[in-house]
């Protein structure tokens, strides 16, 4: 978790409490498929995979088609653009303890070009700081385009945001 | 498939979350209770057992259990064990540990504490000294905060 | 298949309490076996629902949970998931024949764990949706703003949802949140996740239900009053967003499964009063889409009718549902739980004005509705 | 109770650190495995239960969500069972149940672990009360430690006849690893070496430990009918118990497990079983600690109270002896918690059944399978058998 947003206090309470907090390390294995698929945004290339068998591309890249349950050899990897449209999105503009940035960003649902399903991701680029603003802009935004870190490390983030076209 | 080159890769992490728990009334009293040198426990009037620490009601006749009881601070020895490995939140200087469990005189079941009084980092010492129905004492700690470590450990009775 | 009849109930209100978990789960636990006369040790089993993460700070929630819930030295089992599975699970030891009568309890409290927000974001993988901040708000927020575009529901529709739960929620004795609030509160109140309101989400709760389910036999000895389940059915969907289309959800398939064991066929028709999961206003409208009580995209024309008020043809969460009182983890098993007490006329002052024959309790929980169950019940 | 239960498929992963896939990748190996080996397809599947331990141990809560896919539950009826370490016996009593019940066919239940994704000994320091407990508690090994101890103290077991009992199960353990195609733990050890392994916690010695392991195991239950249909030989369901303890350890005794007892005392009911040592062919008993298993073939009813190490030094519980217990190596040689107890299950069913390979007992017909969890609170069992 990132901690952006520093921990909240609880309210203060009347009663007894005690405070237990759950700090645990992990270590996460990506597997050979995100291996690769996160090694190809540190290239700026989004890579997915087509499923031989219902044909559909999908990414980020599956070792496996979720509906044909097909495996990876059955896989077929393909770069898929990186401009697209927007399919829905949210402005997120309250704190919570754990969110990935300060507030406010733009959360969407984003079908690139040559993928059959949509992908999430920031939308920035322009200033967020008024919603009504936002919404205004949102309404006549449709396509974007991926806007690339400067420093990647190969991660989801190595893609800072996708903004308007 | 992922090239050779390609060696799978993991991340790595730590993560935090928040809590914060209400002690109730029972458990309120009984840390009270520590901050007094007391050991409380509360008795069943049903099967007329006396748990340590002390409990709202009876895990086995489910009735509410509302008499308070302060028990003895010594007692026996039931288990006992010799931590000496470390892993995440506890370091090499945090061990070892001798965690054991006591039977309270006059209580009904053990509860939870560590061994203290002598030095614990020889094990030889500590095997010859802990046994199973060995005697032990409570020992406070100056300062107390009604927390359980207000017990600062629990010493060996020749 | 044995029949499975729920015998009693007992819950907590949602509002925050100073008990230890232990205590504030006993006394419910308690309620009940008090109420059917039995003694912990005389009924057949126990099914708990408890989640780890939202257990102040203890995980393997059962270890914990065990003493309170009157489960000790029995067979017994818990559920990782909202209540509403561990009713299921609980039916469904007592339909294999080897028990006559079960324990169900669900239990959390909201007041001791992190935001919602915070705990949910720990369901999304690691490396991606996490990352992005994909939590349940945020993917509710995506939810809502696609159901506003494709089928043109007004905002308003939506905070009318808000107006009516809060509003029934007065008359519930359980209920966390209880406000008489107009259309413009809700769309005044802060945009927190846009197009999502702050009045337009769920609390955080406390809260413990307990219900006693029983074999047929059983359960016309413990009460004149029992209450059956007709019909189940619940549903996994995908777990990636952008593999979904989030207006489409797996709760169709659940409301078939249940409507068909239950022998419904015109749910709008035959069914007088359902309470469902709606942690997101408009989700209740969408629900009520895919329920059958109305067209696809429709939801919003349904609140319009009135229909779905407490007075109406077919009322929705006449408790209040889950915007008024929100125990993430046993949130399912109240809505059962205010299902059955419509049918026995136990509802108290958010009783409804008519008969209610034939009840339905949905649950769902995850992204956007990920899962789904819904459970009918009748007398 | 209900309707006849059999095991038509199983499937296990490679367990061991595995690194080299991700969490749902090895959930996916496991449920594959018990499809090929069940001769069917997920289309045949009514719905899927899922478990593991506390959530945290990964760090994504309610994985179900995230397993979704990779379950091939997607459409179907999930439910997600959780009891500490008994997980993998929880799991399949809840598929049992559901298709007892009435309200399934054919189920498919799995249960995983992947425990090099985090440290589970500070995930189990989440388990104990947090003010009252946690302080005393350094994981799973100081919980058995404790209890081994208790057992010795109360029986006066001669501490030295415990070691060499305790030495010898981890030979034979280790031996069957050894053998087993999906163990993690493969080395080969004296009773010499047991006995003289660096302490972790006292008396518990290094080769008396079980490993972290990742791994999945999935098992396709199914009814009376559908069984017949699809399974030439499939593994009948004769019984099952589970019990639990009071959270406070202290509450009752853990020398005389009574938890243990009285879910095996069920189990044999419903099993016809009145003398389990003799009537049941194997026993695959959750031993993460060789001093647990000391124990559980007490509690379990295959030897007198305080009696284990007297028998097991005269081999009744080895390969040739009147009850093997744990042939695939058990628990101490494999140990994906969340999986662990279904695994017990699955190595039951697969010598019941004639599949268990260079593990096999001679003509099982009868097997035991167990596993324990919570703060020493949780037993459950399934018992297996060859006939309906």
């Amino acid at each position: 978790m990132v901690e952006a947003v520093k921990s909240p206090e609880f309210p203060v309470k009347e009663y007894k409490t005690g405070n237990k907090d759950t700090v645990l390390p992990y270590n996460w294995a990506l597997g050979p498929t995100w291996t690769k698929f996160f090694n190809g945004l540190k290239e700026e290339k989004i890579l997915g995979t087509r499923c031989k068998k219902c044909n559909r591309v999908l990414v980020p890249a599956r070792t496996f088609c979720p509906s044909c349950y097909k495996d990876m050899e059955d896989e077929e990897w393909v770069e898929v653009a990186q401009e697209g449209t927007v399919e829905t999105w949210c402005l997120v503009n309250y704190k919570y303890y754990g969110q990935p940035k300060e507030p406010p960003y733009i959360i969407a649902q984003i079908c690139l070009d040559r993928a059959d399903c949509s992908v999430t991701h920031f939308i920035g680029g322009f200033d967020l700081s008024d919603p009504d603003k936002v919404r205004e802009k949102m309404k006549s935004v449709s396509r974007i385009k991926a806007v690339w870190s400067k420093e990647k490390h190969a991660d989801i983030y190595d893609i800072a945001y996708f903004e308007p076209v | 498939m992922a090239e050779k080159n390609e060696k799978p890769r993991t991340i790595h992490t730590v993560l935090r979350v928040p809590f914060e728990m209400a002690l109730g009334p029972t458990w309120t009293r009984f840390f009270e209770g520590l901050r007094e040198k007391k050991i409380l426990g509360t008795k069943c009037k049903e099967c007329g057992r006396i748990l340590v620490p002390a409990r709202p009601f009876c895990p086995r006749c489910f009735e509410p259990m509302e008499e308070w009881v302060e028990v003895a601070q010594e007692g026996t020895i039931i288990t006992w064990s010799y931590v000496n490995y470390t892993y995440f939140g506890v370091t090499a200087d945090m061990i070892p540990i001798v965690p054991t469990r006591i039977k309270l005189d006059g209580v009904d079941g053990g509860w939870g504490g560590r061994i203290g009084g002598f030095d614990i980092k020889d094990f030889d010492l500590v095997n010859k000294k802990v046994k199973v129905g060995a005697r032990v004492k409570a020992v406070w700690s100056g300062e107390r905060h009604g927390h359980l470590r207000d017990i600062e450990y629990w010493e060996i009775i020749e | 298949m044995q029949k499975v009849g729920i015998v009693e109930v007992a819950m907590t209100p949602g509002t925050e309490s100073s008990l230890s978990l232990m205590e504030f789960t006993y006394k419910p636990v308690k309620e009940v076996l008090d109420k059917a006369g039995l003694r912990r040790d005389q009924v057949g089993t126990y099914v708990l629902a408890s989640t780890d993460i939202m257990h102040s700070g203890m995980s393997c929630a059962n270890a914990f949970d065990w003493d309170a819930a009157g489960a000790f030295m029995k067979p017994a089992s818990r559920e990782e998931g909202d209540g509403i599975t561990a009713f299921i699970y609980g039916c469904m030891r007592i339909m294999s024949g080897r028990h006559d009568t079960a324990l169900v309890v669900g239990l959390i409290k909201g007041s001791e764990n992190a935001e919602n927000d915070t705990i949910t974001s720990c369901f999304a993988d690691p490396f991606y949706s996490r990352p992005l901040g994909i939590q349940e708000t945020t993917a509710a927020a995506m939810q809502m703003r696609l159901y506003l575009e494709r089928y043109g529901i007004t905002e308003e529709q939506c905070a009318k949802v808000v107006v009516k739960n809060l509003g029934n929620a007065l008359f519930n004795p359980y209920a966390h949140i209880k406000k008489r609030v107009s259309v413009e509160d809700v769309l005044k109140s802060e945009r927190i996740c846009d197009p999502l309101k702050a009045m337009e989400c769920a609390p955080k709760s406390d809260g413990v239900c307990a219900m006693l389910l029983a074999s047929e036999e059983k359960a016309r000895k413990l009460t004149n009053n029992p209450v059956w389940l007709k019909g189940w059915g619940s549903s996994m969907d995908t777990f990636y967003l952008g593999d979904r289309d989030l207006l489409d959800t797996q709760l169709k398939t659940a409301a078939v499964g249940a409507y068909k064991m239950a022998g419904i066929s015109d749910p709008r028709k035959e069914i007088d009063v359902a309470e469902i999961c709606e942690p997101y206003a408009f989700q209740e409208l969408l629900w009520c889409e895919e329920l059958g009580f109305c067209a696809q995209g429709q939801g919003g024309k349904l609140i319009d009718s009135g229909v779905t008020q407490i007075a109406g043809d077919l009322p929705v969460n006449p408790s209040g549902g889950v915007l008024a009182t929100n125990p993430y983890v046993s949130r399912g098993l109240y809505r059962v739980a205010e299902a059955a007490l419509q049918i026995r006329g136990e509802a108290g002052q958010h009783q409804l004005d008519k008969k209610v024959n034939t009840a339905l309790a949905c649950a769902g929980y995850g992204f956007a509705g990920q899962w789904h169950g819904v459970a009918i019940l009748g007398n | 109770m209900g309707r006849a239960v059999a095991v038509i498929g199983t499937g296990q992963t490679r367990h061991g650190r595995r690194d080299d896939v991700s969490y749902p990748d090895l959930i996916k190996e496991a449920v594959k495995a018990a499809f090929e080996d069940a001769g069917i397809t997920s289309q045949d599947i009514d719905a899927v239960v899922y478990g593991s331990m506390p959530s945290m141990m990964e760090g994504v809560a309610y994985n179900h969500f995230y397993f979704a896919d990779a379950l091939r539950v997607v459409g179907k009826p999930l439910l997600r069972t959780e009891t500490c370490g008994s997980t993998g016996q929880s799991i399949a009593h809840t598929g049992i149940y559901w298709i007892a019940s009435g309200m399934a066919d054919i189920i498919l239940v799995v249960g995983s672990e992947k425990q090099h994704e985090g440290d589970a000994q500070a995930t189990m320091t989440t388990i104990p009360e947090a003010f009252m407990h946690a302080d005393f508690v350094g994981g799973a090994p100081v919980a058995f430690s404790m209890q081994s101890r208790e057992w010795m103290g109360h029986f006066n077991i001669d501490e030295d006849k415990a070691r060499e009992a305790a030495a010898i199960i981890s030979v034979d353990c280790h031996d069957g690893g050894l053998k087993n195609p999906y163990a993690h733990i493969r080395v080969n050890i004296t009773k010499e070496d047991a006995m003289k392994a660096r302490i972790i916690t006292y008396p518990v010695r290094l080769l008396d430990v079980c490993p972290s392991s990742d791994g999945a195991c999935a098992v396709i239950f199914a009814s009376e009918d559908k069984a017949k249909k699809i399974c030439k030989k499939p593994a009948w369901v004769k019984g099952t118990g589970f019990r639990g303890e009071e959270y406070f350890s202290g509450d009752s005794s853990k020398a005389v497990w009574q938890s243990a007892i009285e879910a095996s005392k069920e189990a044999y009911k419903q099993a016809g079983i009145t003398d389990p040592l003799k009537e049941l062919d194997v026993a695959e008993v959750y031993n993460p600690f060789t001093y647990q298993q000391l124990m559980f073939l007490e509690c379990l009813g295959f030897c007198p109270p305080g009696e284990s190490p007297d028998y097991v030094v005269k081999g009744v519980f080895s390969p040739g002896g009147k009850l093997f217990c744990n042939p695939s190596g058990g628990v101490l040689c494999t140990n994906p918690i969340g999986a662990a107890g279904l695994i017990r299950l699955a190595e039951a069913a697969m010598q019941v059944t004639g599949k268990a390979g260079a593990i096999q007992v001679e003509g099982a017909k009868l097997a035991l399978s167990h596993a324990m969890g919570g703060a020493l609170q949780f037993n459950g069992i399934t018992i297996l058998g060859s006939e309906l």
